[in-house]
Parts: structure tokens; C-alpha cells; sequence
């Protein structure tokens, strides 16, 4: 088809919750009441909360409405750069659904939960072998609960070490939540850039690395998808100056059966089992941001851990040097299930062969592009490859108008102004699961939007022209905010 | 494999159109010293079937009801879950979508997720509630730091009887800090005994849960006007919501931050995870919250419309100085509480709450009357602790045998109830297994 | 919210399947060999079906895509009269998918069946419970498989009398499926005309009926939506001449727990578990169309029969006058299913409970439009009013473009041009499942639409304009018609 | 109740609206005589959790796998059905849809029956396929009254090799009409002998079933031109079209029409129902074919579109003349079966079909050692005939004590085959359990 992917169609409009429905309607289905009531002491009680009250149609077609309203990878191409938008397999939600996983109490007697126990164990095991580290926690809740739990471990170690560290190294293409980790230990973050070629040169961390600082946190392959090709120096630098090196393993998708992080000098690095491990993203949420750590980083990990003792399953608090516990039960065991799933479905040459597509189809999208856009870096990348709108200033075009004109088109924006150190960076992650035509139809539109800037920039600034509503007021949202009804 | 689009053809293309020779290839640019892994040692790909089969093996060997009777609540609750909750949230649209960065497609989550701020902040009390957090003890967590940040002191001080794990949590995250943490010892009737916050120096919050731990409903104003009258914050936490269907709320009682676990609001147990972190507060305080806002505007046309605002608090924007390190939160949890809030409506959710308190009432006195009553006098919600005069380990084995797990027995906890076991009763148990139950522990 | 309830949105295009995808590409995980291969004579086998190939993901936005285009009752009101579109509750859907209904073979030996045996001979008692009629055969497939199946009993019942007849009576209102389904069994139709009052009067059906005369077919509430008030005296002349009334119960959704059909003369009727007993549509099937007969025609019911033996269920085949087997197996059970929860979970005081609020609904509407569109006959209806583009006439307005129009306001279409006996009927039927607000919306919706017509009738001819298409060329469609790509 | 949204206030405001008094005054105008109902006797209403309990009781009381190894087919087919495919199915737009007499905002429906019936043509070897049908059984029936329309004869030769089922619901559907059903009765090989449609006079069309009811491979050209030497249409119908992944299209082998059930396409068993009426012919018999049929298009502004077509052979235009009298057809199966198909794929379709045949043949072929060959020599599919010369009762029996159901004793619709039983094998049947059974049946 010639004619754009988007189109217009009829969408419904759907008022706010607590602007539908009546006193007197209820969409639950009430228990059958079988003991008596007994009262609870009146000046205890209260009014309960104010719900609006609806039929259970009222809400199916709310929510149904409101879903339209979305575009989810279901609907189409979604190449949101460093967040690995791939195919959420439906199996996946099949399994997270058996009751036997989704109806089980976390503080089952561990007899009673082997089920779920094994399944734990074994996945922190297929992590650990996927990355090549030594041990894993599945605790953490999520990629930036991950970098957290890394900077614990680090802080952990260090007073071991007898003295603790103040700083920490944190290159300029990091994500945010990088520094932001840091900070919650305590740590004062030493920026670094990167060098011209997009990565980091073993002198400038070597001019920074020093004993008052804990140590680096590098992204590998890093966000502007490049690998950083320095990172067995880097690390030796690091380790001589008695430092530890924590990787932020969100593009790990990028190496899966290529990189061995423990052989590359990592000591403690984060999945997204959201990202790589093809759970799905929920609007937000929930994701699930094991670390896997190197043995001496071992002793420090959070509990309980699950341990296997012949054939049967124990949970153990008996590790007196660990950090404690991140979060109140064993992380997010729901999405524990569609990871596991999503391996033993591939298996360990599936996982290569997703790696390698997936850096097969940003190579293709760069190659293709990079007429048309200014690439950062023209070089090789990984899963991703970051353009600008450096070729359009010209036309008074910026990244946004491009990314808004992207919807007209039926693709979502790639991800847009980051990294920061590429001014009106355009990051785009395709991932494997999108085929050739997909990606064909994604160029082809990309190459108009970029005549369109050339003969009429007006149509950009104005862009979205068919979603529900258009450009929407981000500064008067801010200035006085309406967050509740 | 069927993930995976590329055909051979379509590969060959694509490496020509990229200049190399093999996927292999693609790999060039690493240091050949970065040595690319040998093969994996991971079980052979299973096809759908046989992962069917797999995974129902394993999940059969976890103990879930019918089979087992599980009296358990302790921070993770068994509800029902209605299938048209179940239907709505499994639409694509909602599960297959990222972070709302981009609102103009993203309306359905946004507006959603606004709802859920406005009913989580009607629950809780609160003028604002925040688009959600990993779970109730990281909540708890960033609610204490939320409450350093504001009054500028480095002190807390946390009931005993907020859940253990909860506590844990928050050591976990103070340890770095520098901030101390002072323990609000328990009274006799099961209550945070609130005297102790006399002579706290420093004081920037002091933390209560009700119904805490035990189940036991705590005098919250009594707890604010403690705090406040040390200039301090208070910070009331939950485990169980759905006791505000019967409640005053903590906002109602002076809570000036309320925090705690949604999960009882339509999530599944899902043996302990992804649970739903609740926070909010007043309007004062809304550049300090932590985490994620959606806020109403309009769009160009003058369409309303919602965004994610307030964002310079946050990670992406404000790196080391964000009121938080959040980014991917829970909020296809948060959805789901909307779904199960606006499912019962305010009838719905006091009927609901009234009936989890009757059940719990129920049995209560049922073991009362055959001799366990409760150590504790304070009135209880769907929670409550029982004594086993006897000890706990010899009932609770014997029960286990009937398929009964006589809830969660608190020696590990609080050794000093190292004879009792905490009860959990919701609208999924019967009354003739109470009467089962009843009967069993007497025997 | 004042304005409309349609809106526009982004919208992705799909191209057709085999317009998808590519050779070498398989969206399904092909279960592992364990057996040798084992060749079958060359000359029998082929080159199979030439059929697209996609991978997992290309299969789900197919599909995803292609529901955006749809309007369901989950998407809202679809007052389509005679149709009976009320909401499909969602746990009836998990009830039908449960392993033990959805797996289980229909040759089972009768011990091996029972959960299945049961339900269905407990489903057969409701039905004749709420009927009032002696006897069910669950077996027809559809609404209009029952009235087959009723032709057939009529049939047989007159040849077990010794003579055969070769007239039927059917109503100028009725379905067009009622003189297809007589048809079908060699009966010529003899059409009457309703009075003038919408309704049929004994006079009439006397001057009709006669010893040739096998039978009348009633639809009771009729098509106008309303109660055949004469159908005593007209059941009492059929009876008289040895004929035999068959009631086209379609529109039973009116009437549960209210009228007693075998105590007003009626022999056999069909219900539709797809209209009122809330199974959904489909897009147009899979349904479910019993038969409840009085005991005069029990003998001829299809086989094989439900009888339950103490507490246990088994298939008996011994009923010598059976008319034989309408499906190949016991009909369809999954549909059963969902309307045996449905009935389970309304009770009889629900079930009754719906029908007025049906008929409250109908009669709301009806009162709200009268003023407005012209009504075919002013007096109480009972599920569905039917109105008419008279009044729009003048304008040069036809009901499809008031139809058409309606899909702007984000209101599925009422049936139209039926029943014929109406010119431009608009055929609109609620159901007690749309609140009064949806019911105020779409009254607002047609008074403005009746606006429009006097104002700027072009605004109508051109509707949709919402809709991902337009009006679409009918014409040619039959007259070349290409079936298949 | 949840699904009824009015609260008294609703109802009172329209009953004044109305100008009624109460719900019952309603029903005014009905006549005293019509004797408005007493209270029906019925269950009282379940709550949902109650239902939920109830079912699974109900469906426990059914036998399935794994709980029991079912090697039963005859017309019902145990094959994996796809996540995938059940997700999309699931849409609420595709579900809770009308027939798309609207096409505009039914396009989602009209395309994907649009492909149905491209894909259904392309699996029977038809230039056209309509929408749908009840079953394999009706769309014989209506099958055959076509040929009679068409060829204007009256009568009709079935194979005795045709599905029994099938045949007596043809016959149910021929009683009335006057016209006759010669049978044609089976060679020793387990085929239909076509030799016995000599000398038929007045013969509208003969129908033969392949693979047939005993599994075996018909020659359908040779059938064909046996039909066509008399003037007659040759009607090809099939139980397990997953054949056709192996097997040369019936209408390839010269099939006027082809019709059959469609169930294995991706439709689970369901005690039978709903299943898939597929039929199909050569465009010259469009417009004498039954049932509805979705056509290509353009709208106003040249875009592609689709919409339900010639209808004027249909009911509702040409009631008592029509074609045929189905409404309400079964278009989510025909849907179901699209996904099905597209899911596998022309590569995927064919290599189940030769795993189906292959894992089939394993157990013929182990059998026979074991003593118990199939009385016909013809080539099968998934499907064949085993005899048991001690009688089928004592082994049938004995394994289903074992929880296995040894196939359909052909007893009842055979009595010269009373000592034989019909066994299926699909992908679902993995090698060992075929080893097991039979070292069952040896023992
Ligand atoms: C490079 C990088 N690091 C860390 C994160 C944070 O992960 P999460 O959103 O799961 O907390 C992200 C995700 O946005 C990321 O892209
Ligand atoms: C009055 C009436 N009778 C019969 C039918 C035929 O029912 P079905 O479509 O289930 O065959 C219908 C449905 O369209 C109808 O409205």
C-alpha cells in the first residue's frame, strides 16, 4: 500500500470515571453474606471513600473506550530507543495467569511453594549464565531498582573493604536514573564525557578514577548503541584503584550469547526483564530489574535467596553481610513468569539469534537514514542507532515536530532528546521483532517527513493531525497542576 | 522461531544493504579481548506445548486454593477478581504500551492513570496521590526520605508494628544515608505505644500503619497530633486498603503523607509480586512527592487531554537531584486498582470491607470461645492474632495435615509472640471452613 | 459533555493477509516430532493450501487492527431492533473456556460426560421453566435452525395424524427467516396482514385457516414490538381446524416470568440464546436456537435426548418418531454454556427483572422520539418501537441516512427497513442493559440528526464521516462481485 | 444486579416519563387471559464467585487430558490451540459485534471474513467459499439441495462412508422435501464403491467424504467422473481438513462443491458445538450458493472496503425463495479459523498435517504388530480403523480403566464392523503415550 499506515476512524469520547454512573449501580458482584454483622466501634468508622458507581457495561466500555485511545506494540512499530518495545509473546501471559503462580501467598511454608521456589532459582541461574556472572537477585522491582540495589551492594563492599567512597564515575550519555541511584547511597556522581567516537576513552576515566571513588557506572552497549570498546581497560582501571564497576544492562539486548560481562570486568550490572526478556511494559509498569554480580559481590546480596538443597527448595536469610531486602517479598515474581517463559522459549540460540537481529535491524534503519538525518555517529551500532534533527534546523523543523508527525504516519516516535549529549537526538531501537516490511514502511515514512520539513514545515509544527487530541499544553499542566478530580 | 520476522532472504538483504557479510559479522567493532561468549548453557527451546505442559507441572506445585486453605494475609491479600476486570485489563492497547512520554497517543493510559490518582487520593484521603511505586515498602520508603526532604531532619521514628518487611525495606534504603531510624514500641492492646516519641530530637517523621501488622486498628490522630506537636510529619501506611471501606481515612485523621500496599484492590497474589506502592499527600508538598504525575490540560484545539507533568522532580530531567530514581513504575497495577475501585463503588467497597470485617469477627471469637483468644484487645479489621497457648508449631503442623495453613505464626517476627500466629480472614473463606477451622484447632 | 460522543482518532490501515508477511515465516510453534516420518503415496498428496505466512507479531496487529474497525456492544449502545444486543457478561466467557466444557469430546461415553450431560439437561428444564412449554431440544444452531426444526416437529406431528398439510400462516411482519424455514419443509406460505393496530386479529387468521393448513407462525412480541394481543382467539382457531401454532420467540426478551406461552395456545417456539439469554454475537455467530415444544410434539423432538436416571445423565436415542438430528453432534454447547451462567446468575426475579426493564427502556425511548420521528403505532410497546423517516421525508431524508448519521454520534444503527409492513422502519431496541443516560444520549443524538435533516439534509446524504470508510458501492459489489483475493 | 444499570431513581424518572405507574402496569395492555406468569421456578441467582465454583465443580465431572488420553475423532479433532490466537479472538469489538449489516463500522469483521473465505477457497480448491454454516452436517444438507437447485433433479447418492451424522442430518433435512438418498455402499478396501452409481437415474449429485469416516483416502476424481458421466455435480466433504496440508484439494480432483466441518481449524472440541460449516463451489454456482457471502468494494472516496453481498439469494430479502433460510451464522468460528490458518502458514498448515498422518500411521503400524491390523487396506490420515478380533467391548473397557479412551466403537453405526473401533492421532499424542497404549492393548 502506498497510502499512509494512519489513518482516521470513529473513536468514542468517554467522560471521567465519577462523571458516569449512579448512586445505586454496582459492577462487582457481592459476596453472599453468611455470618452475622457485627459492628465496629462508630467513632472508628467512617464514611468510606467516595466512588463513582457503575454497571459492569458502564465499565467494560470505559476502559474499552480508553484503550483505543492508545498505541501499544500490539498495534504497530514502536522503536522507542534504549526501552526495547519487542512483542510481548501472549504464552507468556498464559502462564503468568496459572493459578498456581498467580493465587500463591508469598509466605507460603517453602513446601508448599516449590513450584514457584524452582522457578526463581532457575531463572536467576539462566541470567547468570546469559551474562556470565556469578549470582543473581530478582528482588529488585525494576531497572532503576536494579541500579540501586548495585549501588548498595557497591557501599556493602566498600565498608567491608574497611572504608567506604564518596564518589562515583558517571559517563554523560547515562541515563538519568543512573545519577539518581548513585545519590540515594550517598554517592556524589563524577560526570565524564564521552570521546568523539561515542565512547569512552580509558584516559578520561583514568584522570578521574582515584580511592575516593566507588567506582564507574557504564551503560554497554551504551545509549548512544554503541559498545563501548574501552570497557576491558576501563575496568582495569577501576578494579587497580580498588573500585568496582557496576553496568547498567538495559541494552542487553544488544549481546545475549555475544558479551560476557564478568570477562569484560563488569562487577554488578542490571537486566530489564521488561526490556530484553520481552515482558511487557503496562503503560509504565510493572518490570521486574534482577542484578547478577560477580562472586566477590556475592555475600552482599539482598534476602531472602532461594536455595536448592538436593531436590527441594528453601528460602535463606542466612547471609549476614547482605544489604537487606528491596522490597516487601521476593520482587515481582508475575513478571519472573513471562521471563522464564520467554527463555525456555527461545533457548539459548534463539536469545543470540534475537540479539543478532535485533542489531541486524538498527544497522538497516542507520544505513538507510543516515542520507536523510544527521547521524550522531556513523559507525556501527548495537540494538539502536541515535540521529538528530541537526539536517532540518534549517527548516525551523525540530525533533518533536518530526516525532509528532511520526504518529500521522502510524509508527510511535522513537525515543526523542536523549541521549542528552546529542542535541535533538532521535534514538531509535527497532528491535528483532519487527520485520523488513515493517522497517521499510518506517524509512519510507521518515523520508517524507523529512521532505515535508523541506516544503512544508507547517505541516510538522501542527503534527499529530489524526490522534484523538493534538499537542497538548505541557506548561500550564505544570504551572498549576490538576492532578485528581 | 515465531518471535522472530526474518526470513533468510530478508536477513541476506539486509546485511548487503548494511555492508557485511554475516550476522556474525554485525559484531566487528568489538575488541576481539571482549571475547564473544561461547554457546550458552541454557535448556533447549521448548515449543508452546510443551512450555504448557512445563509450566503447569510447576505451578501445580505450589499450594493454592481449593486445595489448601490458606489463612494468611500479612501484607498479601486473597480477593476475589472479577472476569470483567480480568478482560478489560488484558486489552493490548494497555499492556503492550511504554511510559506515556508520547500523550498525544497515549490518552487511554493517561486518563486512566488520572482516575486512579483521583480515586487512590479519595481512599487514602489525600489531595494528591502519585501514578504508582513498586510496593508498599518502597513507598513507605520514598515517603520517609519525601519527609527528611521537607522538614530538613534526619530523624524517623517507625512503629513496631508496621510489617516487619516493610521496616526492612526502609533500613535497606536509610543505611546509606546517614538518617536514623528510631523504633515506636508496641502497648499491650496492640498498639503503637506513641508516648515514645516523647524526647525525639530531630524528629521529621514519625511512621504508623493501621490496621498495623497485628491487624489492629491505631488511633491515627492520636499519632498526628503526636508528630505535629514535635513538628514532625506524620506518615500513616497500609496493607490492606480495603479496611477504608470501613475506616475513617488516615488523610481524614491528619496524615500528612499516606502510603502503603494496593494489592488487595483487584491484584493477584501472585506470590508476592508486582503489588501496587500507594503515596500521597497534601498539595503543600507536591514538588516533594517521588514518582510519577499525571496532570489534565487541554490540548491545541482545546480538547481536554492529560499529560505526565511535574516531571523536574523527576529522574529523567533532574538526574542526581530527583525526589526519586524511579522511572518504570507499577502502573498496569495502578490500572488495575482503578478497574476493582470503580467495579465496587462506594456501596460496593464499604459492603465488601464490612463483610472481611464479619468473617474476621467471626472467627475471632469462634477460637475465642474454644479457648485461643487474641493477646491483643484492640479492634481488628480482617486481621487479627491468635494464641496458642500451647505453642504455635504443634497446631499448625497438624492443621497443614488437613490442608490448613493456620496463617503466618510470629516468632520469627516478634519473638515475644512466639506463641501466636497472625489470621487473616477475607470474603473468599466460608463461613462453614471458619467452622472447619474452628472445629480442627479445637480438636 | 455536550458535544458529540464520536470522535476521530489515529487509526492504522491493514493491508490483507496475503498481502502480509513472507515465505518462510511461521506465527506458530510447530510441535516437535517425536515419530519417524512416514511417506504417503505420492499420487494422493499435493502441493497444500497456498496460505500467507507470518510470523507471531504480524498475526497479532493483523487482528488487533482490524477489531479497531469494528463497533461492538463492548464499544456501546447498538440498539438494533429484533437483535436483542444487551451486554455479553464477561464471566460467561470463563465459564465456556474452562478445560472440562471447552476440551471435552462429544462421543464421550455417557460416564465420562456428566458435568456436560447435566448442564445441558438442566439448561433444557430453565428453558422450559421460563417458557412454560413441557418439553427442549437444545440441538438447533440458530434462531432460524429452530424454526427449521419447529417445521419439522409441525411436520411430523400432522403425518403422525395421518394426513399431511401444505399450507403454513405467516404474518406480513414476520422474519424473513420464517417463510425460508417453512419453505425448507415443502409448506407454502400463506401471508396474512397485522390489523391496523399493528397486531393480528382473529378475523383474519379464521378467513385463512383451514384443514390444509398446517399451522400459523407467529413472532410474539411481534417485529413492531408488540404484543399480539388476539393470539388466545388465534391460537383457539388454529387449534380448531388441527393445526398448530409455532411462535417465533426471537423477542422473548420482553416477556420472561411475565407470559406463560403454552397457557396462549402455543405449540412450539425457538428462543435465541444469542438475543436474550445475553451470548454474544460474534459478528454475526456462532448462536444457539431451542426448541420448546408442548407435549403433543415431545415424541418428534431430535435425538439424541438428554435423560437423567437417578443422579446420573445419559444420551438415549429412543424416541422412534424423533424427526432425527439437526447437527452433527448436541448443538452448540459453548453457547449453551454461557446461557446456562447467564440464567444462574440472574435468577428468575433478575431474569424478570430484565424483561421490564427491557420494555421500560423501549417504551422511554419511544416516548422521548414520537414527537420527533413518526411512530407506526402510538401505543405501549413492549421490548423495541419501531418509528419511520416520514416526517424527514420532506427534507429529502431517508432512514439510511439517519442511520448512517448516527454512526457520527458514536451510536450503532437501529435496524432499518424492517419490518417491511413499515416504509423507512427504524427498528429500535434498547435492551435493559443500556442505563438512561446512554438512552438520553442517543435520544439527543436522533433529535439533533432530526435537526440536521431540516437544516442541512447534504450533511446526512454524506454520512458517515467518521468512519474509517464510507458509504460503500453496493451496488457493484453484487454486481461483480470478487469473493475471494 | 451488575448487569442492569438503572437505581430505582431511574426507574421511577421514566416510568413518569412513560406515564405508567409501575414496572408491571408495563405490561398493561397485555390481556388477562394471556395469564401473566407466576414466579418461575429457578435457581436463585449465584453471585459470580458462586457460579465460578459451581462450573468448575460442573467441569470437573468431564474427562480430559491429560486426566484421560482421549483417541477419539469422528468428526471432532484434538488439536493445539495457539495463546496467540485465543488474545485476538478475545476483542471485544469482534465478540460482542452484529452480523455487519453496517459495514462502516463493521470493517474489522467484513475484512476478516473477506480472508476467511479466500483462505477457505484456497484449503477446499474452490473459486469461492462462503462466510459460514452451522457444521459440516448442515452444509452437507444444504450442499446437496444446492445440486438439486442447479441440476433441477431430485435425487442424491451419499457415501456410506460419509460421516453417519452427517447422513442422518441430511436426512432429517431431505424428509420433508419428497426428494431420495441412494447409499452407496463401502468396498472391502474401506473406500466408497463408486460402481454402484450405475443405472441411477435422476441423480442430482453424488457426495463422497475424504478422508472418510473410516479415515481412508477416497479417490475423489475417480468419484467425480463417476458423478459428471451422469449429468450429476460431485459434492466432496471432509470432517478433518487438516488434510488438505497433505492430501490434493477436493476441488483439484474435480469437486463441483466441497463442504465439510471446519472444527480442527483451531476451534476447541466443545462437546461438539460450535463448530465450522465450511462450503465452497465453482463461481458458476454463486448465486445458488446458501448462506452469506462478504465482497470486495470501494466507499464514495475510492478506498478499499467490504460488505455482505448478493444478498438477494438470502432470507431476508427473498424469504421463502431464498437459497436457504440461515440468519445467525457461525462467523466467530470462521474468524477463528482464519487466525488458524494464517497462525500455521502454507509451510506450518502442511507440516502438522504430515505430523498428523505420521504420528497416526506410528500407532497403525504398532498395532498391527501387535496383532490388531485395520480391516481396510486403504492409505489414511489421522484417522483408521483397528479390529479387535476378541471384540471391541473387553479392550475398550480396560482401558478406560486405565484413563484411556480407545476410540469410537463402531458397533452402533457399523454392525458388520461390531468388532472394530475408529482411532484418531493428532500432534497432541506424544510417542509415548502410544507405546503405552499399545502395550495396554497387547496385554
Ligand atoms: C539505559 C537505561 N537505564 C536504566 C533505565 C531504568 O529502567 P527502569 O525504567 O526499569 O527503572 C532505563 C529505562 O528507561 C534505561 O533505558
Ligand atoms: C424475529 C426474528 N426471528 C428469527 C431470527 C433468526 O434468528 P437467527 O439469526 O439466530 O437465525 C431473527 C434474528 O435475526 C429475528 O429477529
Amino acid at each position: 500500500m502506498t497510502d499512509s499506515l494512519g489513518t482516521t476512524g470513529l473513536i468514542l469520547n468517554e467522560p471521567l470515571l465519577w462523571e458516569k454512573g449512579r448512586k445505586g449501580r454496582c459492577g462487582f458482584s457481592l459476596p453472599r453474606r453468611d455470618v452475622p454483622v457485627s459492628a465496629l466501634d462508630p467513632h472508628l468508622t467512617g464514611t468510606g471513600p467516595d466512588f463513582p458507581e457503575l454497571s459492569e457495561v458502564d465499565l467494560i466500555r470505559h476502559y474499552t473506550r480508553l484503550s483505543t485511545w492508545n498505541f501499544g506494540v500490539d498495534t504497530g512499530t514502536y522503536p522507542l530507543g534504549s526501552c526495547t518495545m519487542k512483542y510481548n509473546p501472549k504464552t507468556n501471559e498464559r502462564q503468568a495467569g496459572l493459578p498456581g503462580f498467580a493465587a500463591a501467598h508469598p509466605l507460603l511454608p517453602p513446601e508448599l511453594a516449590q513450584g514457584a521456589l524452582a522457578l526463581m532459582h532457575d531463572l536467576a541461574g539462566f541470567l547468570a549464565e546469559i551474562t556470565g556472572m556469578d549470582a543473581v537477585s530478582l528482588q529488585p522491582a525494576a531497572g532503576a531498582h536494579g541500579e540501586l540495589t548495585g549501588m548498595l551492594l557497591i557501599y556493602a563492599y566498600h565498608r567491608s573493604q574497611g572504608a567506604q567512597r564518596s564518589k562515583i564515575i558517571i559517563p554523560d550519555t547515562a541515563h538519568g536514573t543512573n545519577p539518581a541511584s548513585a545519590a540515594l547511597c550517598g554517592y556524589r556522581p563524577v560526570p565524564i564525557t564521552s570521546g568523539a567516537q561515542g565512547v569512552l576513552t580509558a584516559e578520561v576515566v583514568a584522570a578521574v578514577m582515584d580511592e575516593e571513588t566507588a567506582g564507574i557506572m557504564v551503560t554497554n552497549p551504551n545509549t548512544l548503541g554503541l559498545f563501548e570498546e574501552n570497557i576491558r581497560q576501563i575496568t582495569d582501571i577501576v578494579h587497580a584503584k580498588g573500585g568496582l564497576v557496576y553496568c547498567d544492562g538495559a541494552n542487553m539486548n544488544a549481546v545475549m550469547g555475544i558479551i560476557d560481562m564478568k570477562a569484560i570486568g563488569i562487577d554488578v550490572l542490571h537486566l530489564n526483564l521488561h526490556k530484553t526478556f520481552s515482558t511487557p511494559h503496562g503503560g509504565g509498569g510493572p518490570g521486574s530489574g534482577p542484578v547478577c554480580v560477580h562472586k566477590r559481590l556475592e555475600p552482599f546480596l539482598p534476602v531472602p535467596r532461594v536455595i536448592k538443597q538436593g531436590s527441594t527448595y528453601t528460602l535463606s536469610e542466612e547471609f549476614p553481610q547482605s544489604i537487606g531486602k528491596l522490597d516487601t517479598f521476593h520482587g515481582h515474581f508475575g513478571i519472573m513468569v513471562r521471563a522464564y517463559s520467554y527463555i525456555l522459549s527461545l533457548g539459548p540460540a534463539g536469545l543470540k539469534k534475537a540479539s543478532q537481529l535485533a542489531v541486524l535491524n538498527a544497522n538497516y534503519v542507520k544505513e538507510k537514514l543516515k542520507e536523510t538525518f544527521h547521524l550522531a555517529h556513523d559507525r556501527p551500532c548495537m540494538h539502536e542507532c541515535v540521529l538528530s534533527d541537526k539536517n532540518q534546523a534549517g527548516h525551523g523543523v525540530t525533533t518533536l515536530d518530526i516525532a509528532k508527525r511520526l504518529m500521522d504516519y502510524g509508527f510511535h516516535p522513537p525515543t526523542i532528546y536523549f541521549p542528552l549529549v546529542v542535541p535533538g537526538a532521535i534514538m531509535i531501537e527497532p528491535t528483532e521483532t519487527e520485520s523488513k516490511e515493517d522497517l521499510d514502511r518506517f524509512i519510507d515514512a521518515m523520508q517524507q517527513i523529512a521532505r515535508e520539513a523541506a516544503e512544508n514545515p507547517q505541516l510538522l509544527h501542527d503534527a499529530p493531525h489524526k490522534s484523538k487530541v493534538r499537542r497538548l499544553d505541557e506548561v500550564s499542566a505544570a504551572r498549576k497542576p490538576c492532578l485528581a478530580g | 522461531m515465531r518471535y522472530l520476522p526474518h526470513t533468510p532472504e530478508d536477513i541476506a538483504d539486509m546485511l548487503a544493504e548494511v555492508g557485511v557479510g554475516s550476522l556474525e559479522a554485525l559484531f566487528a567493532t568489538i575488541p576481539k579481548d571482549c571475547c564473544c561468549r561461547l554457546d550458552m548453557q541454557l535448556p533447549a527451546a521448548l515449543t508452546e506445548w510443551e512450555l504448557n505442559d512445563h509450566m503447569d507441572a510447576l505451578a501445580a506445585r505450589t499450594a493454592v486454593s481449593p486445595a489448601v486453605k490458606v489463612y494468611m494475609g500479612a501484607g498479601s491479600y486473597d480477593h476475589f477478581l472479577p472476569a470483567a476486570a480480568r478482560h478489560v485489563l488484558a486489552r493490548g492497547e494497555f499492556v503492550t504500551s511504554y511510559t506515556p512520554y508520547q500523550p498525544e497517543i497515549s490518552q487511554g493510559t493517561l486518563q486512566a492513570i488520572y482516575e486512579y490518582q483521583t480515586l487512590a487520593g479519595r481512599l487514602m484521603g489525600t489531595e494528591v496521590a502519585t501514578a504508582s511505586h513498586y510496593d508498599g515498602s518502597t513507598a513507605l520508603a520514598e515517603a520517609l526520605l519525601m519527609a527528611i526532604r521537607i522538614t530538613r531532619k534526619k530523624r524517623v521514628a517507625v512503629s513496631a508494628a508496621v510489617h516487619p518487611h516493610h521496616r526492612r525495606v526502609v533500613a535497606t534504603y536509610f543505611d546509606p544515608t546517614g538518617y536514623d531510624i528510631v523504633e515506636l514500641p508496641c502497648l499491650p492492646d496492640g498498639r503503637t505505644d506513641l508516648t515514645a516519641l516523647d524526647g525525639i530530637e530531630e524528629l521529621a517523621a514519625a511512621a504508623v500503619q493501621s490496621p498495623n501488622f497485628f491487624g489492629c486498628i491505631e488511633d491515627l490522630q492520636a499519632a498526628a497530633d503526636g508528630a505535629h506537636a514535635r513538628q514532625a510529619l506524620f506518615v500513616a501506611s497500609f496493607t490492606e486498603p480495603l479496611a477504608f471501606g470501613l475506616l475513617k481515612s488516615p488523610g481524614s485523621l491528619g496524615a500528612d503523607i499516606v502510603c502503603g500496599e494496593g494489592q488487595s484492590l483487584g491484584l493477584p497474589r501472585s506470590f508476592g509480586g508486582p503489588g501496587l506502592g500507594m503515596l500521597g499527600s497534601r498539595m503543600a508538598f507536591v514538588r516533594n512527592l517521588p514518582g510519577r504525575l499525571v496532570g489534565r490540560t487541554q490540548d491545541q484545539d482545546g480538547r481536554q487531554g492529560f499529560v505526565l507533568t511535574l516531571a523536574t522532580r523527576e529522574q529523567h530531567i533532574r538526574r542526581e537531584k530527583a525526589t526519586s530514581n524511579i522511572c518504570t513504575n507499577n502502573s498496569l497495577c495502578a490500572l488495575t486498582a482503578a478497574v476493582y475501585m470503580a467495579a465496587l463503588g462506594a456501596a460496593g467497597f464499604c459492603e465488601l470491607a464490612q463483610l472481611n470485617h464479619d468473617k474476621a469477627e467471626y472467627l475471632k471469637t469462634g477460637l475465642a470461645q474454644a479457648g485461643f483468644p487474641s493477646p491483643f484487645s484492640s479492634p481488628t479489621f480482617n486481621e487479627f492474632v491468635v494464641r496458642f497457648p500451647g505453642g504455635v508449631e504443634k497446631v499448625y503442623r497438624r492443621l497443614l495435615d488437613k490442608r490448613i495453613v493456620a496463617g503466618l505464626p510470629l516468632a520469627k517476627y516478634y519473638p515475644g509472640l512466639s506463641d501466636c500466629t497472625l489470621l487473616c480472614v477475607t470474603e473468599t473463606a466460608a463461613k462453614h471452613d471458619l467452622d472447619n477451622l474452628i472445629k480442627e484447632v479445637r480438636s
